[in-house]
C-alpha cells in the first residue's frame, strides 16, 4: 500500500531517561525516544535488520570517501539541511560534535561514555561549510560503522550541551516538544525535514510506564501502537499474542551478552584452575531454556550467527572448554580441577555472586549459583544497589559478578577495545594480555573482511579459553506492534540503531 | 412473648463452659470467624516451623528440565520458571512472611505503645518530644526508608523488617495516645493514683489494658499489612532479596508474565498471602471481642 | 487556646527542621550520589569527570554548607534545581501535587464513606450473619497486596471492556477524568476502608455498652440516631486518628498504586528521584510530605478537641 | 390488687420475670414481680442493693441489656397497651414520651460529648414538633426548674464540667422535659444535699399533681419514701416480698426483712443519740441470685425462720387489707404488733 | 476528742478551676470550687462534711489527697506539708490516706475484676501476693458485705451499691490512717449502710482511723462523725462538735439543712421546702456572704461584707454576721 501521512505514533517507554542528550547517555532508553530528532553523517539502513558495513547509508553526508592510506575519511555534506531552530547545518557542526566527543572543545559534556570510540581519530577538519574529514592515527575501517550507530548523531554548535540535555535541537524528522520526567516524551513532525515528504507521522508520543504489566496491558488494550522496542520477554510475548492475536511480534537478538566477571586479582579466582572449573561448570542451554524458553544463542564475545557478523563457526566454538555438548563430562573435569585446588565434597568453596537488583541480572545469577553447586561451590547472591555497582566493581570488591554487556554496533573494535583492552574503563576484570592486544590492533587495521574475521575468531576463542569474562549467552527479546503500524524494523545485531522512524506510517 | 429455651440461651452465654478446654471450645464456637482465623494462623506457624519437614524439594534448586510444570502429584503446586517447586517455596516462604509480619509488627507495635502511652499519659514535655518524633517518623515515607536502608545496608531480612516496622511506630503511637488522652481523665486512673501507684504501673496496668481493643485491632491489621508491605516492597524490588522465597516476590514477579500462561505461579502465593492476612485479621477481631469484659459470656 | 495554636505552629517548625536534618543526613548516608548513577549508565566511572561534575553540582562542598545552602534557599522559596532534569525543583514538584492530592482525597473519601458505616453496622449487629458477611467482604479487600489488586482491576478492565483506566494528563471527558482517578483511588481505598471499618467496629462496640447510650434509648431515640448520633460521635476518635494517619501516609505512600496505574504522582516521582539520588527533589518532596503530615496531625488534634470536650490542649 | 385495676391505672406490671444468662449461670434478677401505678401516685421500691430494683425499672423501659439480659415472662401494661408486645418503633414512641427514666448513675448516663442542653431537648424534639430555639429555651427553663444556677451557661456545658449533683439534676430535667405519664426515678437524689433534695422532690410532687404523672421512686432513703410515696413495695433477691401503703408499712412492717431495714436506719438526729450505739444490721448476706435456696431467700438471715421457710417459698398473701407480704410468719407478726 | 497533734491539718485550701469559652477557648472565668478552707482532723476522729451539691466537698476531698493540685494552701499530714511535695515524694504518703470516690462505677477499671481491683493496693505496696492476697481480699469482701465468689466479676456486673462497696474495700485494703469518704454510702440500702457504717466505726475503734466523711444524709453524718463542718459555695460556714451542731445550729444554712431532712415517718409529712431560691454560681459568687441570696435573715451588711469563721461557743465556729462575737443563736 501507499504510505499515508498523519497520525501520532504512540509507544510506551520502559523508564524515564536521565536526560535527552544521546551523547551523554549509554542506554537505549535515550536512543529510542531521541533518535528521531537527529541525523547522523551516515546511518545503518533502517529497514535491514542486520547492520553491517554494507548497509551504511548517507544521511547528513551526501557521500563519503577513504583516502588512499585509509587514514582520512571525508564526508561531503548536504546543503539543504536546517536545524529545528532554523539555523543552517554546516560542517562546523560536525567538527563541534566530534571535538566535543573527543574532549577537545571548550564546552564539555557532563559525561562522555563513548570517548574511546574516537581513540584513533587525530582530528576532525572542515573544508568550507559542506565538507568534513576525520584524520586517523592509523587505519580503522570500523570507524564508519561507529559513525552509523544511533549513538552518533550530529549536534548543533550553537546549542550548549546543557540545553541539549533538556531541549535537544536536531535536524531529524521530528522536533522535540516536551519531556516530562516519569510521564511522557513528545515529538512532533519536522515540516522542514530535508527528506521531502517525510516523515509520515504527525508526531510520536512516548508514555513512560515503568511497570511492565501495566505497559503490556496498555498495548493489549490498544492504548499504544507499539511496545517499547526489545522490551517484551519471551513469556510475555506469549501473553501478548494470546490477548492481541493481530499484533505483529518479532523476536530478535539484540547483541547483549550475559557474562560472568571474575575477580582474578584475589583468591579464590586468582587460581586459573578454579576459573577454568567455573567455565566448565556452565550449562548454557539450561540458562537459555530458563531465561528464553530456548530462544537464546550460545557464543563468544561476538554475537552468534546468523545475525551476528563475526561469530566463530560452531565447531570452533565447541572446542572451547565448557562449550562442549557433554555437560556431565565438563563438570567431571571441573570437579577434578577443583579438587586440585583443594576443594571437594567435604570442603566447599564459599563465595558471593554479586549482581544488580534487576531481573535480567539476578535471574541468571540464581541459575549460576545453582549450577556451580555441582563443583563444590556454595555461592550466595549479593544484590548490589545501582549507585554502588561500578564503584564496587572498580574496587575489586567482589569475587564473581554477573554482568550484561550491550554492544551498540556489531563490530569487533567496539567490543574488544571496550571490554578487553588493557586499561580500558569497561574492562572490569582488568584482563590484560599484551599479545591479544596486538591482535586487536591487527584486526582493526585489516581491511580485508575475511582475513579480519579469522583474526576475530582467534581472538574470541582465546578470550574464552583465558576465562577472561566467560560469556554465558546472548539474549533475544521481542517487540510487538499493532498490524496497522508499517515500516518498523527491529535490528537483529544491535538495539541502539534502528529508531529514526522517518518513514514509519500508520495504516489506519 | 416468644418462648425462650433457657438451656440454649445459657449455652450461648457459656454457662456450662467450664475448665480451660470447655471455655476454649465455647469461645471457639461463639467466634466462628475468629476460630477460622486462629486455625489459619496456627497452620502457617506450624508450616513455618516445620518447613524443612513438609517441603518436598529444595526451594532453591533450579531445574531447567521441569520449568513451568503445572501442578501434579510430583509438584503439588507446580514449578516456576526456574523449575523450582512452588509448594516448597511457599512452605519456606511462610518463614519469611511470618518473620516479616511478626517481627516488624512486634517491633513497631511495642515501640509504638511505649511512645503512645508515654506521650498520652505523661503529657507535658514528654508528649512534646515524642510527638515530634512520631511526626518525623510519619513524615518519612516507608519507601524512602526502605530505599535508604537497602541502599545503605543492603537488602536483607532484618533490614526489611526494620524498614517496615518504623512506619508502624507512629501509627500505633498515635492511636494509643488518642486513647490514653481520654483514659487519663477517667476516675479510675485517679483512683489508681490514690492508692499510691507509680505512674509507670498506672500506665501499664490501668491505661494500657483499656487501649487493648484498638491495639489488638491495629496490631493484627498491621500484622497482615506488613506481609502485604513486604510484597509491595518486593514489587518495587526492595523486599527480601533473592533467592529466598518470599510470597510477595513470588507473586509480584510472576504476576505480570505468568498470570495467563502459568497461573499457578500467581494463584498459590496469592492465596498464601491473602489467607495469612485474612486469618490474622479475623483472629484479631475475635480476640478483641473476647477480651472485652462487657461482651456476654 | 490561641496561644496553644501559636505554640503548635512553632512546634511544627521544629518538627520540620528536624525532618530537614534527618532527610539531609539520610541522603548523604546512602552510598552513591547522582554522579555515580549518571556514570552507571556509561558502564564506568571517570574520576576526573566525576570530580568535575560533583563540583558543578556543589556536592564537593562541606556537608554543613550544603545544608545551609538548601535551607537558606528554602526560606526564600528557592528549592534549587533538579540534578536530573536541570529544571527548577519547584516546577517539577508543583504539578504533581494536585494529582496525588486528588488521588489521596478520593481514596480517603472512599475508605471513610465505606469503612465507617460498615463498621457501625458490624458493631451494632455484632455476631450476626450480617456482621460476618461484612467483615469477610471488607477483609478480603485488606488481604490483597495493592499491586495485585490494581493489576487485577486493570486486567479485568482490559478483558471486559477492552480498555483500561490509565492516567492521562488531559482527560477529554468528565467521565474519563473520574475513572482515571476513581479506579485507583478505590483500589487504595478498599484497603484502608477495611482498616477503618475494623477500628470503627471496635470502638463502637466499646461505646454501645455505655450508660448514656441507654439514656438515649430511654429518650426514644431511633436506632439510627443512637448509633450515628450518640455512639459514633463518642467512638470516632480512634477512627479519626486512623484516617489521619492514612491521610498522611497516602501522600507519600501511594507508590504502588501510582506505579500500577501509571499515575505521575508524588510518590513515584520521589522513588524515581531517590533512585537518581536527585537530592533537591527528594529533600524538598520529603519536606512537602512532612508539612502535610504535621498539618494533618494538627487538624486531627484540633478535631479531637472539637469532638470530645473533655480533651483540652494547652491548658 | 383487684381494686388497683381502675381506669386510673397507668402502669400495670404483672409477673415480670427478667433473667441474665451469664457464664456463671442463670441469674433471676427479677422474679415474678407485679405492681401497678395509678395516675398521680408515687410508688416507692425499696430493697437490698442488688435485689433487682433497677433491672425492674429497665424491664419496664425494655432497656435491659440483651445479651445477657432478657425479659422472659409477664406483662407490662402502660395505659392499656402491653409494652412487651410492641414493636421497636412503637416502643420508641413511648420511651421518653409517655415514660421517662432518671438513671441511677448520673456520671455515666450523660453523653460526654453532647452539651447538657442538647441532651435535655433531645427527648422533646424527638416527640414534639418544636423549633430548636423554642426547645433550647425549654431546656434552660428545665435546668432552672431543677435549681441549677446560671442555667443558660450550664446548658452550654458538657457533663464533665458539672458537679455530681448538677449532673443528677440535669438527668432529672431531661426526664421531666417531656412531661411523661410515668416517671421512673432510680435513686434520683442520692447526690443532692437535703435542701435541694427537698426542692426537687417538691418539684416532682408538684408536677405529679398538675399532670397526674405516675412515679416509681427507687430509693434507699426511707425518709424520702415516707415523705413522698403513697405506696411502697419491698424487694428481696429479685422477688417482691411486701407491699403496702406508706403508713401501713412504716407502722407495721410485716416481712422480717422490712423490719430489719427499718431497724437499720440511723436514728433521726436525736439529741443525745450516742455515737457508740451500733446500728442494727441484718446479719448475713444477700444470697447469690444463681444459687438461691429452695425456700424463702431471706430465711438464712431471718431470726424468725422456721423449717418451712427453708423449704417452701412463701406466697405473697394479703395479710391485712391492702398489705401484702410473702412470709410464712407474716400473720403472726401482724398479730404481735 | 483527742488532744494530740492533729493527723490532718488543712489551712486556707484554695482550688480554682479555669472556665473557658468561645472558639479559641480563652479563659472566661474562674470556678472558686474551694475558696479558703481550713480544718483539722485528729487521729481516730471523724469529721463530717456536709453542704449543698456543688459546694466543693469532693474538691476538698480530692485536693487533700493531692489528686487535684491545690491552687494554694497547706495540707499537713502528721505535721508534714504534703502540698508542695513532688508526685514521687508523695507516693509513700498515699498508703496512709485513702479515698472512697463519689462515683463508684467510674472509679473502677472496667477491665479488671473486682478481686483484682481490691487486691491491687496490696501488690502495689508489697503487702501481700498470691494466695495471701486472695485471702485478704476475700476477707475485705466479706467485711463490706460482698460474697467472695463475686471477686471474679467485672464492675459492670455489679449493682450500684455493690460497686460502692468494692470501692470501700479497696480503700480499706491498705489499712490507711486517714480515709476520705466521698459519699460512701449514698447508694446503699439502709441495712447495708448500717453494716458499712458499723464497719467503719469498728475499724476506727480498733485501728484509730480518721475519716473525712462527706455525705448528704445527715442522719448518717450525725451517727458517724465527731465533728461536722458545713460548706457553702467553697467555704466552711460552720464547724462544730456534732452534738453542738445538731442541737444548736448557728448558721441559717445549717438550720435549713437540718430542717430539710426527710423524716422516715409518713405521718410527719412536710410539703414545702424550707429554703428556696437559686443556688448561686461559684464563678460569680455573690458579694459578701455567699448565702445572703437565699437567707431569711440577710441584712445589708451581709451583701457587702464577708463574714469569717468565728468562735461561737466551745468547739463551735460559724461564719455569720448574726453571730458576731455574741455566741448567740440566730432566730
Ligand atoms: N449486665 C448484667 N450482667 C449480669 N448481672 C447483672 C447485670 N446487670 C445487673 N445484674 C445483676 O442483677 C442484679 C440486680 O441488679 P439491679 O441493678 O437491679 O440492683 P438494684 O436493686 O438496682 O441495686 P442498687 O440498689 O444497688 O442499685 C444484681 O445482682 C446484679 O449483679
Ligand atoms: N474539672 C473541673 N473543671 C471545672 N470545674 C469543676 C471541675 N470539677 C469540679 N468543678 C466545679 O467545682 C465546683 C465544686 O465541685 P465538687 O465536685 O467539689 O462539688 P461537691 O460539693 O462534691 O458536689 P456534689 O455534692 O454534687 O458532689 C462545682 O461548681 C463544679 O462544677
Ligand atoms: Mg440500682
Ligand atoms: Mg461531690
Ligand atoms: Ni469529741
Amino acid at each position: 500500500a501507499e504510505p499515508k501521512s498523519g497520525g501520532i505514533f504512540r509507544i510506551y517507554h520502559r523508564d524515564s531517561p536521565g536526560s535527552a542528550s544521546i551523547h551523554e547517555g549509554a542506554t537505549y532508553s535515550l536512543n529510542v525516544p531521541f533518535m528521531p530528532i537527529f541525523n547522523n553523517l551516515v546511518i545503518f539502513d533502517q529497514h535491514i535488520a542486520q547492520n553491517s558495513a554494507s548497509t551504511i547509508r548517507p544521511e547528513l553526508a551526501e557521500s563519503w570517501a577513504w583516502s588512499g592510506d585509509n587514514k582520512t575519511l571525508t564526508f561531503k555534506l548536504r546543503k539543504d539541511v536546517k536545524w529545528h531552530d532554523g539555523k543552517p547545518f554546516t560542517a562546523a557542526d560536525v567538527k563541534c560534535t566530534f571535538d566535543m566527543l573527543m574532549g577537545k572543545s571548550q564546552q564539555k559534556f557532563r559525561q562522555n561514555p563513548r570517548k574511546s570510540w574516537y581513540e584513533q581519530v587525530e582530528e576532525v577538519t572542515t573544508n568550507g561549510d559542506y565538507e568534513a574529514s576525520f584524520k586517523l592515527k592509523r587505519p580503522q575501517p570500523a570507524l564508519l560503522s561507529l559513525l552509523a550507530s544511533g549513538y552518533s548523531p550530529v549536534y548543533p554548535c550553537h546549542v550548549s550541551p546543557a540545553e541539549m540535555r533538556t531541549k535537544p535541537v536536531g535536524t531529524g524528522p521530528f522536533k522535540f516538544v516536551e519531556f516530562k520526567a516519569n510521564e511522557s516524551i513528545k515529538l512532533t513532525k519536522n515540516p522542514d525535514y530535508f527528506k521531502k515528504g517525510l516523515p509520515y507521522l504527525d508526531g510520536i508520543e512516548f508514555t513512560i510506564i515503568p511497570n511492565r504489566s501495566t505497559a503490556i496491558l496498555g498495548f493489549v488494550s490498544g492504548k499504544f501502537d507499539m511496545t517499547f522496542p526489545t522490551e517484551v520477554s519471551i513469556p510475555l510475548l506469549k501473553d501478548v499474542k494470546s490477548q492481541a492475536p493481530n499484533a505483529v511480534c518479532v523476536v530478535e537478538p539484540n547483541n547483549v551478552s550475559t557474562n560472568i566477571i571474575i575477580n582474578s586479582t584475589a583468591p579464590p579466582f586468582d587460581n586459573l584452575d578454579i576459573r577454568r572449573a567455573l567455565a566448565l561448570a556452565l550449562d548454557r542451554k539450561a540458562f537459555i531454556q530458563i531465561m528464553f524458553e530456548g530462544q537464546g544463542d550460545i557464543g563468544g564475545t561476538m554475537e552468534p550467527a546468523p545475525d551476528g557478523l563475526w561469530a566463530m563457526p560452531k565447531d570452533m566454538l565447541e572446542q572451547i572448554p565448557g562449550y562442549g555438548p557433554d555437560i556431565e563430562k565438563n563438570r567431571e573435569e571441573a570437579r577434578k580441577l577443583m579438587q586440585k585446588a583443594g576443594y571437594g565434597p567435604d570442603k566447599h568453596l564459599q563465595i558471593k555472586v554479586s549482581t544488580r537488583n534487576i531481573a535480567v541480572y539476578r535471574d541468571p545469577a540464581i541459575i549460576l549459583i545453582d549450577q556451580i553447586k555441582s563443583i563444590y561451590i556454595d555461592a550466595e547472591l549479593d544484590v548490589v544497589d545501582t549507585a554502588q555497582w561500578f564503584p564496587k566493581i572498580a574496587r575489586k570488591d567482589y569475587s564473581l559478578g554477573l554482568n550484561l554487556t550491550g554492544n551498540a554496533v556489531d563490530e569487533p573494535d567496539q567490543s574488544f577495545y571496550e571490554n578487553y583492552a588493557c586499561g580500558s574503563e569497561r574492562n572490569y576484570t582488568n584482563y590484560c594480555n599484551k599479545e591479544i592486544e596486538k591482535l586487536f590492533d591487527q584486526q582493526s587495521e585489516e581491511t580485508n573482511t575475511d582475513k579480519r574475521k579469522k583474526l576475530v575468531w582467534e581472538i574470541d576463542k582465546k578470550l574464552q579459553e583465558d576465562v577472561a569474562r566467560p560469556i554465558i549467552f546472548h539474549a533475544r527479546t521481542g517487540t510487538c506492534w499493532q498490524p496497522y503500524v508499517k515500516n518498523v524494523t527491529i535490528m537483529s545485531n544491535s538495539s541502539y540503531n534502528g529508531y529514526r522512524y522517518e518513514d514509519v506510517w500508520l495504516d489506519k | 412473648m416468644a418462648t425462650i429455651n433457657f438451656d440454649s440461651e445459657l449455652r450461648r452465654a457459656g454457662a456450662n463452659a467450664t475448665g480451660g478446654w470447655g471455655r476454649f471450645a465455647f469461645l471457639a464456637q461463639r467466634h466462628v470467624l475468629g476460630t477460622v482465623g486462629l486455625v489459619i494462623m496456627l497452620l502457617f506457624v506450624l508450616t513455618a516451623i516445620f518447613a524443612n519437614v513438609i517441603s518436598r524439594y529444595d526451594p532453591l534448586s533450579v531445574d531447567s528440565a521441569h520449568r513451568l510444570a503445572a501442578p501434579s502429584a510430583l509438584h503439588w503446586f507446580g514449578t516456576d520458571s526456574f523449575g523450582r517447586d512452588v509448594w516448597s517455596r511457599i512452605i519456606h516462604g511462610a518463614r519469611i512472611s511470618l518473620a516479616v509480619g511478626i517481627g516488624s509488627t512486634t517491633l513497631g507495635a511495642t515501640l509504638g505503645v511505649i511512645v503512645g502511652l508515654a506521650s498520652g499519659y505523661l503529657s507535658g514535655w514528654v508528649d512534646l518530644v515524642f510527638q515530634r518524633v512520631t511526626d518525623i517518623l510519619q513524615s518519612l515515607p516507608l519507601l524512602v526508608l526502605a530505599l535508604v536502608m537497602t541502599a545503605a545496608l543492603g537488602p536483607s531480612l532484618p533490614n526489611v523488617i526494620l524498614a517496615i516496622a518504623i512506619p508502624l511506630i507512629p501509627t500505633v503511637a498515635r492511636v494509643i495516645r488518642a486513647n490514653t488522652l481520654a483514659l487519663r481523665e477517667q476516675p479510675f486512673v485517679e483512683a489508681a493514683k490514690s492508692i499510691g501507684m507509680s505512674e509507670m504501673r498506672i500506665a501499664l496496668r490501668h491505661v494500657l489494658p483499656n487501649t487493648i481493643a484498638p491495639l489488638i485491632v491495629l496490631a493484627t491489621a498491621q500484622l497482615g499489612s506488613t506481609i502485604l508491605t513486604e510484597a509491595s516492597l518486593s514489587f518495587l524490588g526492595l523486599g527480601i532479596p533473592e533467592p529466598y522465597p518470599s510470597w510477595g516476590r513470588m507473586l509480584s514477579e510472576s504476576a505480570a508474565e505468568y498470570v495467563r500462561t502459568a497461573p499457578w505461579l500467581v494463584i498459590f502465593p496469592g492465596i498464601a498471602i491473602s489467607l495469612a492476612v485474612f486469618g490474622t485479621n479475623l483472629f484479631g477481631d475475635a480476640l478483641r471481642d473476647i477480651l472485652d469484659p462487657r461482651q456476654r459470656g | 487556646m490561641f496561644a496553644y495554636i501559636v505554640r503548635r505552629l512553632f512546634l511544627m517548625l521544629v518538627t520540620l527542621f528536624g525532618i530537614s536534618i534527618i532527610i539531609f543526613v539520610l541522603l548523604r548516608v546512602v552510598p552513591g550520589n547522582i554522579v555515580d548513577i549518571l556514570f552507571d549508565a556509561a558502564g564506568f566511572v571517570d574520576p576526573a569527570d566525576k570530580a568535575n561534575l560533583e563540583r558543578e553540582l556543589g556536592l564537593s562542598q562541606p556537608i554543613v554548607i550544603q545544608y545551609l545552602h538548601w535551607i537558606g534557599g528554602l526560606l526564600h522559596g528557592d528549592l534549587g534545581y533538579s540534578y536530573v532534569s536541570e529544571k527548577p525543583a519547584l516546577e517539577e514538584i508543583l504539578p504533581r501535587i494536585p494529582i496525588t492530592a486528588r488521588l489521596a482525597g478520593l481514596a480517603l473519601l472512599f475508605s471513610a464513606s465505606i469503612g465507617i458505616p460498615l463498621g457501625v453496622i458490624s458493631a451494632v449487629h455484632q455476631g450476626s450473619r450480617l456482621d460476618y458477611a461484612l467483615r469477610v467482604v471488607s477483609l478480603s479487600g485488606l488481604s490483597l497486596p495493592s499491586f495485585w489488586l490494581g493489576l487485577l482491576i486493570l486486567m479485568a478492565s482490559v478483558s471486559l471492556f477492552g480498555t483500561m483506566p490509565i492516567f492521562n494528563p488531559n482527560p477529554k471527558t468528565w467521565l474519563e477524568a473520574l475513572t482515571i482517578y476513581a479506579v485507583p483511588a478505590m483500589a487504595v481505598g478498599f484497603r484502608s476502608a477495611a482498616l477503618t471499618m475494623r477500628i470503627t467496629r471496635s470502638s463502637m462496640l466499646e461505646i454501645l455498652r455505655q450508660d448514656y447510650i441507654r439514656t438515649a434509648r430511654a429518650k426514644g431515640a431511633s436506632e439510627a440516631s443512637v448509633n450515628y448520633h450518640h455512639a459514633l460521635k463518642n467512638a470516632v476518635l480512634p477512627v479519626i486518628t486512623v484516617i489521619g494517619i492514612e491521610a498522611a501516609f497516602l501522600i507519600g505512600g501511594l507508590i504502588v498504586t501510582e506505579t500500577v496505574f501509571n499515575i505521575p504522582g508524588i510518590a513515584r516521582f520521589l522513588v524515581e528521584a531517590l533512585r537518581w539520588r536527585d537530592y533537591p527533589i527528594v529533600q524538598n518532596l520529603v519536606m512537602f510530605i512532612a508539612v502535610v503530615v504535621v498539618v494533618v496531625n494538627f487538624i486531627v488534634d484540633m478535631l479531637y478537641a472539637a469532638i470530645d470536650p473533655r480533651i483540652r490542649f494547652g491548658d | 390488687m383487684s381494686e388497683a385495676k381502675t381506669l386510673d391505672t397507668i402502669l400495670d406490671v404483672k409477673n415480670l420475670q427478667t433473667v441474665f444468662f451469664t457464664n456463671s449461670g442463670l441469674f433471676r434478677a427479677v422474679d415474678d414481680v407485679s405492681f401497678s401505678v395509678r395516675r398521680g401516685e408515687t410508688l416507692a421500691i425499696v430493697g437490698e442493693s442488688g435485689c433487682g430494683k433497677s433491672v425492674s425499672a429497665l424491664s419496664i423501659m425494655r432497656l435491659v441489656p440483651d445479651p445477657p439480659g432478657r425479659i422472659v415472662g409477664g406483662s407490662v401494661t402502660l395505659e392499656g397497651t402491653d409494652l412487651l408486645k410492641l414493636d421497636d418503633a412503637a416502643m420508641r414512641d413511648i420511651r421518653g414520651n409517655r415514660i421517662s427514666m432518671i438513671f441511677q448513675e448520673p456520671m455515666t448516663s450523660l453523653n460526654p460529648v453532647m452539651r447538657i442542653g442538647d441532651q435535655i431537648i433531645e427527648a422533646v424534639r424527638l416527640h414534639q414538633k418544636v423549633s430548636s430555639k423554642e426547645a433550647w429555651k425549654q431546656a434552660v427553663d428545665m435546668l432552672r426548674l431543677v435549681r441549677i444556677p446560671e442555667p443558660e451557661r450550664r446548658a452550654q456545658e458538657y457533663p464533665h464540667q458539672l458537679s455530681g449533683g448538677m449532673r443528677q439534676r440535669a438527668m432529672i430535667a431531661m426526664a421531666l422535659a417531656c412531661r411523661p405519664a410515668l416517671l421512673i426515678a432510680d435513686e434520683p437524689t442520692t447526690a443532692l444535699d437535703v435542701t435541694i433534695q427537698a426542692q426537687i422532690l417538691a418539684l416532682i410532687v408538684d408536677l405529679q399533681k398538675r399532670l397526674g404523672t405516675g412515679l416509681i421512686l427507687i430509693t434507699h432513703d426511707l425518709g424520702v419514701v415516707a415523705q413522698t410515696a403513697q405506696r411502697v413495695i419491698v424487694m428481696y433477691a429479685g422477688k417482691k416480698v411486701e407491699e403496702a401503703t406508706v403508713e401501713a408499712l412504716f407502722e407495721t412492717p410485716l416481712h422480717p426483712y422490712t423490719r430489719g431495714l427499718m431497724a437499720s436506719m440511723p436514728a433521726v438526729i436525736a439529741l443525745g443519740a450516742k455515737t457508740d450505739a451500733r446500728l442494727t444490721e441484718i446479719p448475713g448476706m444477700v444470697p447469690s441470685l444463681t444459687r438461691l435456696p429452695p425456700g424463702c431467700a431471706f430465711a438464712p438471715r431471718c431470726k424468725l425462720a422456721v423449717d418451712r421457710c427453708r423449704q417452701e417459698y412463701p406466697p405473697l398473701d394479703e395479710i391485712k387489707s391492702n398489705h401484702w407480704a410473702a412470709c410464712w410468719r407474716a400473720g403472726e407478726i401482724a398479730e404481735a404488733s | 476528742m483527742t488532744e494530740q497533734r492533729p493527723l490532718l491539718e488543712v489551712t486556707d485550701l484554695v482550688k480554682h478551676y479555669a472556665v473557658r469559652g468561645g472558639v479559641l477557648r480563652r479563659q472566661v472565668g474562674t470556678v472558686h470550687a474551694v475558696d479558703g478552707v481550713s480544718f483539722a482532723l485528729g487521729a481516730g476522729e471523724t469529721l463530717g462534711l456536709v453542704g449543698e451539691s456543688g459546694c466543693g466537698k469532693s474538691t476538698v476531698a480530692r485536693t487533700v489527697l493531692r489528686l487535684v493540685e491545690p491552687t494554694s494552701g497547706a495540707i499537713k499530714l502528721d505535721g508534714e506539708d504534703i502540698a508542695p511535695l513532688s508526685k514521687t515524694a508523695l507516693r509513700p504518703y498515699r498508703r496512709s490516706m485513702q479515698i472512697v470516690f463519689q462515683d463508684p462505677f467510674a472509679s473502677l477499671n472496667p477491665r479488671m475484676t473486682a478481686g483484682d481491683i481490691v487486691g491491687e493496693p496490696l501488690i502495689v505496696h508489697g503487702l501481700a501476693t498470691g494466695a495471701k492476697k486472695q485471702e485478704r481480699v476475700a476477707e475485705l469482701f466479706q467485711q463490706v458485705g460482698l460474697r467472695p465468689d463475686q471477686m471474679k466479676n467485672f464492675p459492670h456486673q455489679f449493682s450500684g451499691g455493690q460497686r460502692q462497696r468494692i470501692c470501700i474495700a479497696r480503700a480499706l485494703s491498705l489499712g490507711p490512717r486517714l480515709i476520705v469518704c466521698d459519699e460512701p454510702v449514698s447508694a446503699l440500702d439502709v441495712s447495708i449502710q448500717a453494716q458499712v457504717i458499723n464497719l467503719l466505726i469498728d475499724l476506727q475503734r480498733q485501728q484509730n482511723f480518721s475519716y473525712l466523711f462527706i455525705a448528704h444524709d445527715l442522719a448518717v453524718v450525725a451517727h458517724i462523725s465527731h465533728r461536722v463542718a458545713v460548706m457553702y459555695l467553697g467555704r466552711i460556714v460552720e464547724i462544730a462538735d456534732k452534738h453542738e451542731l445538731f442541737a444548736n445550729p448557728r448558721h441559717p444554712y445549717t438550720q435549713a439543712l437540718l430542717a430539710s431532712v426527710p423524716i422516715a415517718d409518713p405521718k410527719a409529712k412536710r410539703t414545702a421546702p424550707l429554703i428556696d431560691g437559686d443556688v448561686p454560681s461559684p464563678i460569680n459568687p455573690p458579694s459578701g456572704c455567699a448565702f445572703h441570696t437565699r437567707c431569711r435573715y440577710a441584712m445589708d451588711r451581709c451583701k457587702t461584707e464577708r463574714p469569717v469563721l468565728q468562735a461561737a461557743g466551745p468547739a463551735h465556729q460559724v461564719a455569720c454576721w448574726l453571730n458576731e462575737g455574741t455566741g448567740q443563736a440566730a432566730s
